[in-house]
Parts: structure tokens; sequence; C-alpha cells
């Protein structure tokens, strides 16, 4: 029996891991569904897949190891890195083995390093920040729409934290809307110092942190201490809104998919629910991991049509160029743009006091 | 001796044998204390006499021999329970509590008591004893001069209320006034009842105050009886007492 | 020990002979690393007796400077050195000042040290402008060196195998040179009980900020060097992450030795990658393995393996 | 005068341990210091050694004040203390001890030319001089046979002694011993006697603290008295020790 | 203004409490067994997780689900000490290794058994009081005063029964303790156990206030032990004052200050503090 190696480089423990951690649930679930079902045909050759998932414990410098423990092992497909600095720890190692595997990353950074020379193996599964086709455009639009004059960013100061500021100063600048800048350190817990004093300073509206723990954290201490009830994010789930439903003025969130909702009427999302149930024999978390896991599912199934479409599960070049012709119809309709970014379908979820939720979907790929 | 006979000894200790690694410290000692009796322990530097007190207090173990305390075999107890016995060690270089008070020191030496609530007469009786005790009360354990740290660590062991007092060169850095002063205060609890075994370099003193004796030389005993007697002895004189 | 010591070396001046993986050579060469810093950290803690919490940002500011140096200014690799070693050394005179005139001691050292390690990490961390901040510098530069027969840059694994086994032998050599002069007799006059050292006419402030010079000096060369091994620099170097992984090593591998440390360090770096399970059964057997270790070799590896204790 | 202490004065909070104390060493002699407990005598020879500072008054190290200095420099300019609590180097062994307390020797012979030694290891000739010397005042102490064992194997005698031993190495022009006969048996303070006369006829100064009356009265040719850290009386040693108010506070009746 | 500055001193407080029980439990530990617990970050995070599954997951009130909490990393805390910790007493270094291998242990059982995806409890008790402008929640404020009010009964334990006299006498001297008939054993496992709790304790009543992951432990134990430093090692009171010293640095600095330095003002505190008193504020002069 044949099998292709997929290889997974995440941060699956540590203080970093949320998403990696969820992003492996999603890939494993793809993969364990194609192998369940016998695995895949390209030409007259039944593939299964192995699946290799490392954990980075978010630091670069394991990741190097491993990933050039891969390289050895000859695995073409690697999903990950999801972390700004893990990717570009391992960037140097990738472009020596260019040509040899294809990466698919989800790092903010990998975006500035698509269409470079040398990074043909490079391409990018989570376009949301970044990049014309980028969310972070029509959010501030969507701001500009609501009167915004003064926005409030409240970072975690790390890697993505300082490429998302840069981004979005620029863009926020750009629709001429004031704002106003504060970090925190990764773990802090209590923000009440840090949104006292943006609140001081009367922003409309808060842009806070992406991961799901501090948006809790934050989106609580801010009603709970008046410190503002307004809020918009470009990453993250509705959780923190809908368990304040009372505190909050507005919350406006890009969802990749409110899945929740989505559950009810898109057949494939509830199979993917039921899935990972089934799998992990535990509750689906809707907080973050639709937004990983649901698009490394996709992006697996994605792949492995590539390689029937090109005849081939080990020539990345061909590989790589039956991707960028397709559009993927999963959970998500998904394309590739010419450098390799990927374009796909999202939700901008603007939650009211209350709870009322009300969804906007956008999709790129239909442009 | 005035004793009944038929009492069980205070302290009966038999072939006791301790070893530091390979090293043999104590061989074979067998030695007795009555109730009430003082009873002492000289010998020269490294002779074993620490190491005699600190096996009988249980901070070391033995490598053969029995220690009986009252009849009570308590050759595998732990220190606690031995000291809960009444047999309380005033050990060799004072290791008294050196942040605490002086008054906390002495408090601390009747934690195992049942009525230690109550022990405040004892404390007087200390400050009574050691007045440099009284006027230093407050005073940190540690910054207390070599004497009157030694003071300290005989006071917190009388607070115990032990029925055996081991005292392990009690009179080290003490002046001589104060040596004096304790082979009296060592005269009076024995009359009280109190048994006590006396480690001593200090042969004068110690022969002095002492009931019986025993000479320890290389770990063994080489000669014992009535204290009175062996500070007669030429040879007992000449090694000793001439300080 | 001493043959030990040598056999150990001759066989890992063999190793790329035989093995080929890029993979194992980096692990040995982080290892190497890890193995300096933690040898040089043990000439502070287990033969001076201060726990100190600098040394994460010693080696990450010397890794910075030379970083910097290099790819903002244009210097040559080797010559950056000298500034940054010249920089670690004047910080950690400046700390080890502060700590041992105010006779700082023991966890209070430890704490202080760790307070101004981690305002350099903070500085290092918001300082944008010239370390770019948590994104931290990529490294594309390799350094050169010069034989007859024209430069060679060192790039690849079995290159830089060699160049950090160098790093490892000097750093040791050095440790084990100070140790055995009268400088390591004070140390461990130090650390046994300094009162009496001084008594004894060792002037305890002077021979403690040696010392810490001296180790923190070492982490500084090994952090010139990594950064360009890794590719980058970043905040993370200055952590207390590394510093603790760096006690970890040591204390594994045996306070009293040497040597240890050096085991200590290539089991500790090697460990996560031999360990293939799920991660949380990984990072449980790895938490496991260190229990088990320090009980039942409570002096370490090395410490197990040799009974007799270091001498003055 | 080698040694000169003007009006020494030591306040612990509300208590003056030492208390305006004044006197003088001359070179080569021995002096003793006999007082109660806590009459300040360690407070003294503490504040002598650059242990602790004063609160008032000068000590004259050959003219110089070398009141505030620190222990390692006021050992350096050749005096050196031993302590009434024994202090070890734990872990080390007693020829160990002995070595770092050739410190000051080493320094002294070599200076700066240490740094050489980094590389190039000691001098041979030195090295071979130092264990000599090692070992000679190993046997004057009598800790030859303990020679390699851990220091805290040794009895409080061995203790004390090898206190005594580092200060010789110390090669001290006045060596001040806080207690040095304390738990010492009479064998061994009969040795103590010899060696410390020995060090005397070979130039070193001595200034000894100790309760053995005997011991030290034999031994020191002049002595003081302190008592609740005042000089009550100083002179000759049996002067002292005859003198009235010396033998109410300190010596007792049994002395008289 | 003013009422920013009060209120994030105020904050400052709170926020030291939580610092400050964990000071505890390090003060304690270290000044009873020698060892720098750094697990007891691990154990807090444990009291969190077993509040939050008592809790959320169950349903016990919440009081209930705290005390069930408490008692259950006491459990592990008294399973750790007979296990591990009963060897390592003493020994500083090879207690500190093995509370660094139990953050992995721990880490890996939380892990295993609810995932990195954040927890975050029901509110126990929302709203916030203000007064004079100045909002504090409530659960802040509940949750600082049984901070306060365990700190102080421990202090008051201490410093009023014989239990506390010897386990100060233990700390400095033990085998003098041992000759008082202090069973020494006896008393390192009750502090082992109780500094377990209290931090047992800080995770059941941190989880009413902050979301939970498997990592929240590491960042407070730091400050804990700086804030047991601040003070003095063996400071009851000093741990608490530490703590809330800390806490107070941290939210003025980011008030008038870049919040990105954070964690360095409470440190730039402790340096000066130190300085001037390198025993720590509460403790002796040495
Ligand atoms: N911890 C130890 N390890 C090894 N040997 C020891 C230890 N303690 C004592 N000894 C040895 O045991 C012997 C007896 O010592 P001990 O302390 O009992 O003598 P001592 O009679 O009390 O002497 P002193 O009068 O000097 O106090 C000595 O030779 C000493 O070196
Ligand atoms: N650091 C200190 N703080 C407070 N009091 C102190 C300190 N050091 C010493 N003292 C007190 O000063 C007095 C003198 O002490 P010192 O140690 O000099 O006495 P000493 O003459 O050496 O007595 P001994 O013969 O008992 O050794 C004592 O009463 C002692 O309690
Ligand atoms: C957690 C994520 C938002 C990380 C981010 N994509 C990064 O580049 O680091
Ligand atoms: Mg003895
Ligand atoms: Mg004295």
């Amino acid at each position: 029996e044949d099998v292709v190696k997929i290889g997974q480089i995440e941060a699956l423990t540590g203080a970093t891991a949320t998403y990696g951690w969820m992003s492996a649930q999603g890939t494993k679930v793809a993969v364990e569904e194609i192998n369940a079902k016998g695995g895949f045909k390209v030409g007259d050759r039944t593939y299964k897949l192995e699946l290799q998932q490392v954990d980075t414990r978010g630091e670069p410098r394991e990741a190097t190891v491993q990933f050039r423990k891969m390289m050895e092992e000859k695995v073409h497909f690697v999903f990950g890195p999801f972390l700004t600095n893990v990717f570009n720890a391992i960037e140097p190692i990738a472009n020596q083995n260019n040509g040899k595997f294809l990466l698919f990353a989800g790092a903010t950074s990998a975006h500035a390093a698509l269409g470079k020379p040398d990074h043909d193996y490079l391409l990018r599964t989570w376009n949301w920040d970044a990049g014309s086709a980028g969310f972070g455009k029509l959010m501030v639009d969507y701001l500009k729409k609501l009167n915004t004059r003064k926005v409030a960013m409240l970072f975690q100061n790390d890697a993505f934290g300082k490429t998302a500021v840069d981004i979005y100063s620029a863009l926020l600048k750009d629709a001429g809307i004031e704002l106003q800048v504060e970090l925190f350190e990764p773990g802090t817990k209590d923000f009440s110092a840090v949104l006292a004093k943006l609140a001081a300073g009367k922003p409309d509206i808060l842009f806070p942190g992406y991961s799901d723990a501090v948006l809790y954290d934050i989106v609580r201490q801010s009603t709970e201490s008046g410190f503002g009830n307004r809020f918009f994010l470009v990453r993250g789930s509705i959780g923190p809104a809908l368990k304040n439903k009372d505190a909050i003025e507005d919350y406006i969130a890009y969802v990749p998919k409110y899945f929740e909702g989505a559950e009810k009427t898109e057949p494939k999302v509830r199979a993917f629910i039921e899935s990972y149930q089934k799998l992990f024999k535990r509750e689906f978390p809707y907080d973050q991991a639709p937004l990983c896991s649901s698009s490394c599912y996709d992006h697996v199934y994605m792949l492995v049509e590539a390689m029937q479409k090109a005849g081939t599960v080990d020539d990345v070049a061909k590989i790589r160029a039956a991707l960028m012709s397709m559009t993927y119809e999963g959970m998500w309709r998904i394309k590739y743009d010419k450098t390799g970014e990927a374009v796909f379908g999202f939700d901008v979820v603007h939650v009211r006091k209350g709870g009322a939720i009300e969804r906007v979907p956008y999709d790129p790929t239909k442009e | 001796m005035s004793r009944l006979t038929w009492a069980r000894s205070m302290l009966d200790v038999s072939n006791l044998s301790v070893s530091y690694g390979k090293q043999k410290v104590i061989r074979e000692v067998s030695f007795k204390l009555e109730k009430g009796e003082v009873v002492t322990l000289i010998g020269p530097n490294a002779a074993g006499k620490s190491t005699t007190l600190r096996t009988l207090a249980g901070l070391k173990k033995s490598d053969r021999g029995t220690i009986h305390l009252a009849g009570k075999d308590i050759t595998e107890s732990s220190t606690v329970d031995r000291v809960r016995a009444g047999l309380v060690l005033v050990p060799e270089g004072r290791q008294i509590f050196t942040k605490l008070s002086v008054q906390e020191n002495l408090i601390i030496g009747a934690y195992h008591r049942a009525d230690r609530d109550h022990a405040s007469a004892d404390l007087e009786r200390i400050f009574s004893m050691f007045p440099r005790l009284r006027e230093r009360r407050d005073q940190k354990a540690g910054s207390m001069s070599g004497g009157e740290q030694q003071m300290l660590a005989i006071g917190r062991g009388l607070m115990s209320r032990p029925t055996l007092m081991l005292l392990d060169e009690p009179t080290l850095g003490l002046a001589p006034i104060i040596i004096e002063e304790l082979g009296r205060i060592v005269r009076n609890l024995a009359h009280e009842g109190l048994t006590i075994l006396l480690a001593e370099q200090n042969a004068m003193m110690a022969l002095g105050c002492a009931d019986r004796a025993y000479v320890l030389q290389s770990g063994r005993i080489v000669t014992s009886g009535n204290a009175k007697e062996l500070s007669e002895t030429t040879e007992v004189k000449q090694m000793y007492l001439s300080a | 020990m001493k043959h030990a010591i040598l056999v150990g070396l001759l066989l890992a001046l063999a190793v790329p002979a035989f093995i080929h993986s890029d993979s194992v050579l980096a692990i040995a060469v982080y290892g190497f690393m890890a193995a300096s810093l933690a040898v040089s950290f043990n000439l502070i803690f287990g033969f001076t007796g201060q726990l100190s919490m600098f040394h994460a940002a010693s080696f990450g500011v010397s890794a910075y400077v030379v970083t910097i140096l290099v790819t903002t200014f244009g210097w040559n690799f080797w010559l950056a050195i000298v500034p940054a070693l010249a920089i670690v050394v004047i910080l950690s005179l400046i700390v080890g000042t502060i700590c041992f005139r105010f006779k700082l001691k023991e966890f209070y050292f430890a704490v202080v040290t760790l307070a101004f390690s981690e305002v350099l990490r903070l500085i290092t961390l918001n300082w944008n402008s010239i370390t770019n901040g948590s994104l931290g510098i990529t490294i594309v530069d390799t350094p050169k060196i010069w034989t007859p027969s024209g430069t060679f840059a060192i790039a690849g694994g079995v290159a830089w195998y060699y160049l950090t086994l160098a790093l490892l032998v000097v750093v040791y050599g050095v440790c084990s040179r100070v140790l055995k002069s009268w400088i390591g007799r004070c140390l461990a006059a130090i650390r046994l009980n300094d009162q009496l050292g001084e008594t004894l006419g060792i002037d305890v402030f002077k021979y403690k900020l040696l010392g810490f010079a001296i180790g923190s000096g070492l982490a500084g060369l090994v952090g010139a060097f990594y950064g360009f091994y890794a590719g980058f620099v970043e905040p993370h170097f200055l952590s207390i992450s590394l510093g603790l992984d760096i006690i970890a090593m040591v204390l594994l591998g045996g306070v009293n030795s040497l040597i240890g440390p050096v085991v200590g360090a290539l089991v500790l770096t090697a460990l996560p990658h031999v360990i293939e399970l799920s991660a949380e059964l990984r990072i449980a057997l790895y938490g496991s393995i260190l229990i088990f270790v320090i009980l039942v070799m409570p002096k370490g590896i090395v410490g197990l393996l040799t009974s007799r204790k270091h001498a003055a | 005068m080698l040694l000169d202490v003007k009006s020494l004065t030591k306040r612990f909070g509300g208590l003056t341990a030492v208390s305006n104390v004044a006197f003088g060493i001359e070179r080569g002699e021995i002096i003793g210091i006999f007082g109660p407990n806590g009459s300040g005598k360690t407070t003294t020879l503490s504040l002598i050694a650059g242990i602790l500072k004063p609160t008032s008054g000068v000590i004259l190290w050959k003219g110089n004040d070398i009141s505030t200095l620190s222990p390692f420099e006021v050992a350096q300019q050749g005096l050196v203390k031993t302590f009434q609590n024994p202090q070890l180097f734990p872990e080390l062994t007693v020829v160990e001890h002995m070595r770092i307390a050739c410190h000051l020797h080493i320094k002294r012979e070599l200076g700066i030319n240490r740094l050489r030694t980094l590389i190039g290891g000691m001098p041979v000739g030195l090295d071979r001089l130092l264990e000599q010397k090692i070992d000679q005042v190993l046997a004057l102490c009598r800790l030859s046979s303990q020679r390699n064992e851990q220091a805290a194997a040794l009895s409080y005698g061995g203790e004390k002694m090898l206190g005594v031993a580092m200060g010789m190495l110390c090669e001290p022009e006045l060596l001040l011993l806080d207690e040095p006969a304390s738990g010492l048996g009479h064998d061994e303070i009969a040795n103590l006697d010899a060696v410390l006369r020995d060090l005397k006829s070979h130039g070193v100064t001595l200034c000894i603290i100790d309760h053995k009356v005997g011991f030290l009265g034999r031994l020191a040719d002049r002595s003081i008295a302190l008592h609740h850290g005042a000089v009550i009386a100083s002179g000759k040693t049996s002067d002292v020790l005859a003198d009235e108010s010396v033998v109410a506070a300190y010596l007792g009746k049994k002395h008289a | 203004m003013t009422q920013l500055v009060i209120g994030q001193l105020l904050n400052g407080v709170i926020v030291g409490t939580l610092y400050g029980i964990i000071a505890l439990g390090v003060t304690l530990t270290f000044g009873l067994t020698g060892v720098v617990n750094f697990a007891l970050g691990a154990f807090m995070m444990l009291g969190a997780y077993a509040t939050w599954y008592l809790y959320d997951v169950v349903g016990f009130p919440y009081p209930v689900a705290v005390i069930g909490a408490v008692v259950v990393v006491s459990i592990f805390g008294y399973v750790s000490d007979l296990a591990l910790f009963r060897f390592t007493r003493g020994n500083l270094v090879n207690g500190l290794l093995v509370s660094i291998g139990m953050i992995s242990v721990f880490e890996a059982l939380v892990l295993a058994a609810f995932t990195t995806t954040p927890k975050d409890l029901t509110y126990v008790l929302p709203g916030a009081l203000k007064v004079a402008g100045i909002v504090l929640p409530k659960i802040k404020v509940a949750v600082a005063a049984v901070f306060l009010a365990v700190i102080l009964g421990t202090y008051l334990a201490l410093t009023r029964t014989w239990l506390g006299r010897a386990a100060f006498a233990y700390a400095q001297n033990p085998e003098a303790a041992a000759l008082m008939g202090i069973r020494t054993g006896r008393l390192q496992t009750i502090v082992v156990v109780y500094s377990t709790a209290l931090a047992g304790l800080g995770g059941g009543l941190y989880a009413s206030m902050y979301s939970i992951e498997p990592t929240i432990g590491s960042a407070y134990v730091l400050k804990a032990v700086e804030a047991a430093i601040l003070a003095g090692v063996g400071s009851v009171l000093g741990a608490l004052g530490g703590g809330i010293i800390l806490g107070i640095s941290e939210n003025i600095g980011s008030v008038f200050f870049s919040s990105a330095f954070r964690d360095a003002y409470g440190l730039v505190f402790l340096i000066l503090i130190l300085l001037v008193r390198p025993g720590g504020l509460f403790g002796d002069r040495s």
C-alpha cells in the first residue's frame, strides 16, 4: 500500500498553542476521514495519508530541527506553521529545500514572502489580514461606515502583534481613522490598567488582541469596569460577545464562518463537526476551532484533489500548478491567487446588545 | 547509692557501637545512669563523647547495641519520641535558633510538653539561673556572645522539663565564674530528681559536680567510678585536671 | 574521568564522518552551544554559588549586538564579537557590582539578576528602531574564516558542528583553567563560607565579580555564534525560560563537576527530539524524566558516576 | 607600637558592647583578653579585624587607621582573626582548607604574575613549598592524620585547631585568636601552648581571648580585662588576674 | 486623572493579593523545606481547572466548587510531598528541578483532559461597585477580601500557635528543632500541603475573574517568587505586602508609561527595595 506523508509543524502545547493545536486537529480529522474511506486514487494507485505532527511548543529553534527532520524524511507536504516567529525561523531552511516540497503556512509573515524567488514551495492558507484581498481593508471600511473616528488597538507584544499593528495602522491611517496602540506581555490576564488608560483617550471602539483567551478577559474587564463596550476584531470568535451580551454595545468580528449558524444550514459544516466529535470524543470547541481546524481540514482535501488532478503524489511543481488553477468547494470556497495566497469567503458578524446577530457574508473568490 | 536496687535505671546503654562510614567511632560502650544521678563522660578530643550523646538523642544511628530509657527500649525511636519520653540533649556548639529572640528560644523548649501553655514559671526559673538571659530576653539569639548562647542552650534544654538531660560540653566558652555557677545548678537539678549526663573536656568542673564518671578514649570506656575517687587518681589528675 | 572526556571528544570529532543527517547535526550544534552555556553558567552557579538569572541576558545581548553590527552596520562577524563581548562584560560588571556591593545573596541575588535580565529583555522587545522589536532580526550572513587556500564560509551542518564543538572546547578550557587556578579556590571559598574567606584575605567582592563576569562573558561568546547558526535573533533569547533551561541542564548533569553540565545539556537538548509521542505524552514524559533522574541521582548524572566531590 | 586601639566604642542599638576601649600591642608579645561572657571581647577583636565597623574610635596599625577597611584588606595587611565558633568550608577536606588559606602567600609571592599561572600553572617550586608548609602546619596542629577527611567530620576540638592552622598559613604579623582553647582537652591545650610559643618565637604577635585562665595566664605576657565593654584592668597578666574587680566579675571565688 | 490613578491603585492592591497568596505558599515552603516550589503555579492552575470543572461542568455551587478544588489540589500536594518533595528536603537545587518537572507533568494532564482551548467560568458575581466615580468589579473585591482573610488568618496562626513557633524554629535549625521534640517531617508535610492548598484556593478564585489555560500558572509563580523575595523570605505579611507592591507598581506604571513594560515596573521597584534592604522589605538585614 502506498502512502503520502503529510507533516505538520505547530505549537501543540505551551503558551502559544491554541491556534496550532486546533489546526492540527482539523488536519487530523481530514486525514482520518480520507484513510477511513480507503484512501484516495491517483492514476491507478491508491494512497493513504500518513500524518506526522510535531510540537514546536512555539519555539522557533525546535521547529528548525523538526523541519530539517521532515525534509530528511522526504515529506513533500508540510502544514504550518501558524506562528510568525516560527515561520521566520524555518524560512531559510525551507528556501534551501525549494522545489522539493510544499509548505502550507498560516503565519502572517508568510504573506510577505509569497512570490519571492526561492519560494516556490510556499502557499499561504489563511489570508486574513494582509494584502489586497485581506480582510483588514474590509473591516476598516465597515468601521468607516459606522462613523468611527478613533480606534484603540490592544495587542499582545509578540511577533504577530507587531505585524498586525503595522498592517492596521497603515489601513486605519488610509481611512482617516485615528489610532491609539497599547501592547501587552503574553500571559497578561488583568487588563484593567491598560484598558483604563486607553479609555482615557476616548476611542470609539476597541480593537483587542487575537486569541480567545485574551478576548474573554478584555471584553469582560472592559465592560464590567465601564472602560468601553464597543469591540472590533479580525480574529477569534463571538463567544465573548455572547457571554457579555447585555454589557456590549457593538461587537464586530471577522469570523471565517459563524459555525453555530452554519451548522444548521450547511451540511458540510455539520458533517465536519460530527466527524470531529466522533474522532476526538469531545465537544466541538466553537470558540476558535472553526478558524483553524476547518481551514486545515479543507486544505487537506484540496491537496488531495490537486494530487489527483496532477496525477502525481510527488511532483510538487505539478501539484502546485494544479492547486493554483483550481477552486475547491469545501466548507469554504477556496482559490489561490497567483502568488500562492489563499482567497476564500468569510463572514462579518455584528453582535449587538442583547445578542442580536447580523451576518454579512463576503466572498472574494467570486470577484 | 541510696536508690532501691530493683528500680530500673534511668538510662541503660549496652554494647553501643557507632561509626561514620567505615570509621568506627564508638566501640561496644556500656554504661548506666540511675535516677537523680549526675554522671560525667570525660575524655580527650575526638574520643567520641559528642557522638555518644548524639546517638543517645537519636540524631545518629548506632550500628549495634541497645539503649533503654527508664526500662523502655528506645534504640529505634526517633529523636522526637525520645524527647517526648523525657530525654533532652543540649547539643555541642549550642545550635540555638539564631533569628528568634532569647525568650522565644526558651519558650520553644517547652514545645513537646503537655502543659506548654503554662511554662512561664519555668521561664522565670531559667531567668533567675542565668540573669543575663533575662536582661537580653528580646535580643536576637544569634547576636548574643558565645557564652550567652551557651547559657541559652542550657536554659532551653531545661524548659522541656526533661527527666534525663544530656549536656554536651556545657562549659564551652563560659567564664570561670559562670562555670562555677553551672556546677551549682547541675547539683541542684539533680537534687530535684533530674538525671544528668555530662560530656566534658573540663574534667575539673565535671568531676566536681558529678556522682560518677566514665572516661572515654578512642571510643572505649577505659575507666569508670566514683567521681571524687577518680579525680584523686594520679592518672586522671595528670591527664585532665591541670588546665 | 579525564580519559572519559578525551574519548568523548574524539568520538565527537568523528561523528560527522558517520552521521549525515542534517537534523541530527542540528541537534548536536544546538547541544554544543547549550553545553557551552551550561558550563559557563556553572562557573557562576556551581563553583561560585551564585544563582545568576542573568545568563540568558548575557547570551541574548551579545547575540543582538553582533547581529545588529553585522546586518545593520555591515561589520565583519569576527570583529563584531569584540564589542559584543565588551558590552556583555560591562553589563555584567554593572549588575554584579550592584548586587555584590549590596551583599545580595542566594535567592535575593537570583531575583535581582532576573529583574535586570527582564528589563533588558523588555528593552530589546520594545526598542523597535534598533532591534526590530518582537519580530527579531533575520540573519542571512554567514561567518567566514580565512585559510591559506582562500576564504571559507561557515555554512551547513558539518562546518557548524566543528565550529560549535571548538566553541565548547574553548569555553570548557577557559572554565577549567580558571577553576584550577587560585581563582578557583577563591571561588570555592566564597561559595562555601564567604565570611571565612574574607578573613583569610580573599577579596570576596572582587572574586565574585570576576567569576560572574567571566561566566557572563562566555555566555556572550556563545550568543555571538548562536544567532548566526539559527538564522535569527529574537527577544526570546533573553527569556527567563532559557535561564531555567540552563539551570535544569546543569542540575541534571551534576553541579559539582565541569563535565556535568555538558552531559546535562546534550541530554536535555536531544531529549525532546528523541521522544516521539503525542504532544501531551511527550511533555509528561519529559517532566517525568527530569523528576526521575534527580530522585535517583540526586547529584546529577555525572555526580552519580563519580562519587568524589569537586576539590577546591 | 604595632597596633594601637584608641577609645574604641561599638553600640548595637541601645547596647554598648565595647565602650571606650584603649590598648596597644607591641611587636612580638602575647597579649591576653579576659572578661565575663558578653563583656565585649569578641566584638573588640571583630572591630580590629574589620568584621565590624566601630561606632567611634580609631585602630592604628603601624600608625595607619584601619578601622574602615574590609576584613580581607585587614588580613592582607597582616592581621588575621580566627573565630570563636569554628568556621569551615563544609564539604572540603582539611588539606583543601589549608590550600585556600595559602591565598595571601601566593598573592604576596606572585602578585600580578598570578595571571600567568592561568596558562602555565603554578610554578613548581612554589607549589612544592606550599605543600610542605601545609604539611608542617598540619603536623603542628595534630591534624595530619585527618588531612584528607572532610572538615565536617572533625570533632569540635579538631575544628578549632583547623581554624588556628588556617590562621597560621596566612602568615600574619598579628594573629587574633578567639578562644582557641575552648573545647580542647588537656593534651591539646598543651600542644596549642607549644605551637603558639613557637609562633611567637618566629616573630608573630598574638592577641588571645580565652576563658581557660590557666592556659592563657601562663601564655600571655600582658593582659587586659573587659567588663561591660570597658577595660577594668590591664597590665601584667598575673596582676590582672589578681585584680579584685576581675575576680569579682569574672573569676569567682574559686580562683581567688 | 485622579480617578484613573486611584482606581488602578485599588486594582493593583487586588491583583497584588493574588500574587500574595501564592507568594505566601512560596515563602512557607521555602522556609520550611528549603525548596522553591515553582510547581505552585501549576497547582494554582489545577485549582482553577478543578473549580471550573466542578462549577461549570458538574454544576456545584461556586463556594463548594472552590472548596472541592482546594481539597483536590491538597491531595495532589500531599501526594507530591510523599512521592517527591520528601526526597529533596533542604536541597534547593534538586527541589527546583523536581518542581520544574512537575510543571510539565501537570500541564500534560490538563491538556489531555481539557485541551488548550481556554475556559471561561460562568460569571459568579457579575457587576461592579461604583464609589465616587471609581468602578471596581464586585468579584475582584470579594476575591481580594477572601485572600486578605486567609493571609491574615495564616499570619495569626503562625504567630500565635505552637505550630507556628515550631515552623519558625524548624526553618532556622532543623536539627535543633528535632531536639525540641518537633515532629519535623510532619511539619514539613503540613506546610507543603498547606502551600499547595493556598495555590489551589488562588486558582479557584482566579477562575472567577479570568479565563483559564494550562499555562496560567507560570506567570503567577514568578510574580509570587518576586513578591516573596521583595518582602523577605519567611515573612507572612511580607508576602502580602510584596504582592501588593508588585500589583500596584505594575498597574500604576502601565498607566503612566507604556504598558509594554508592565512587568518591568515591579522589577525596578524590587531592585530598588533590595538595594536598600538586601534581606527584603520585611526580612532581617543581613
Ligand atoms: N560527621 C562525621 N563524619 C565522620 N567522622 C566524624 C563525624 N563526626 C565526628 N567524627 C569523628 O568521630 C570521632 C569522635 O568525634 P566526637 O565529635 O564524638 O568527639 P568528641 O569526643 O566529642 O570530641 P571533642 O571534645 O573535640 O568535641 C572523631 O574522630 C571525629 O573525627
Ligand atoms: N549584633 C549584635 N547585636 C546586638 N547585640 C550584640 C551583637 N553582637 C554582640 N552583642 C552583644 O554585645 C555583648 C558583647 O558580645 P561579645 O560577643 O563581644 O562578648 P564576649 O566578650 O566575646 O563574650 P563571650 O565570652 O561569651 O564570647 C554581648 O552582650 C552580646 O549580646
Ligand atoms: C495566532 C495567530 C493569529 C498567529 C499569527 N497568524 C502569526 O502570524 O503569528
Ligand atoms: Mg564533642
Ligand atoms: Mg566571645
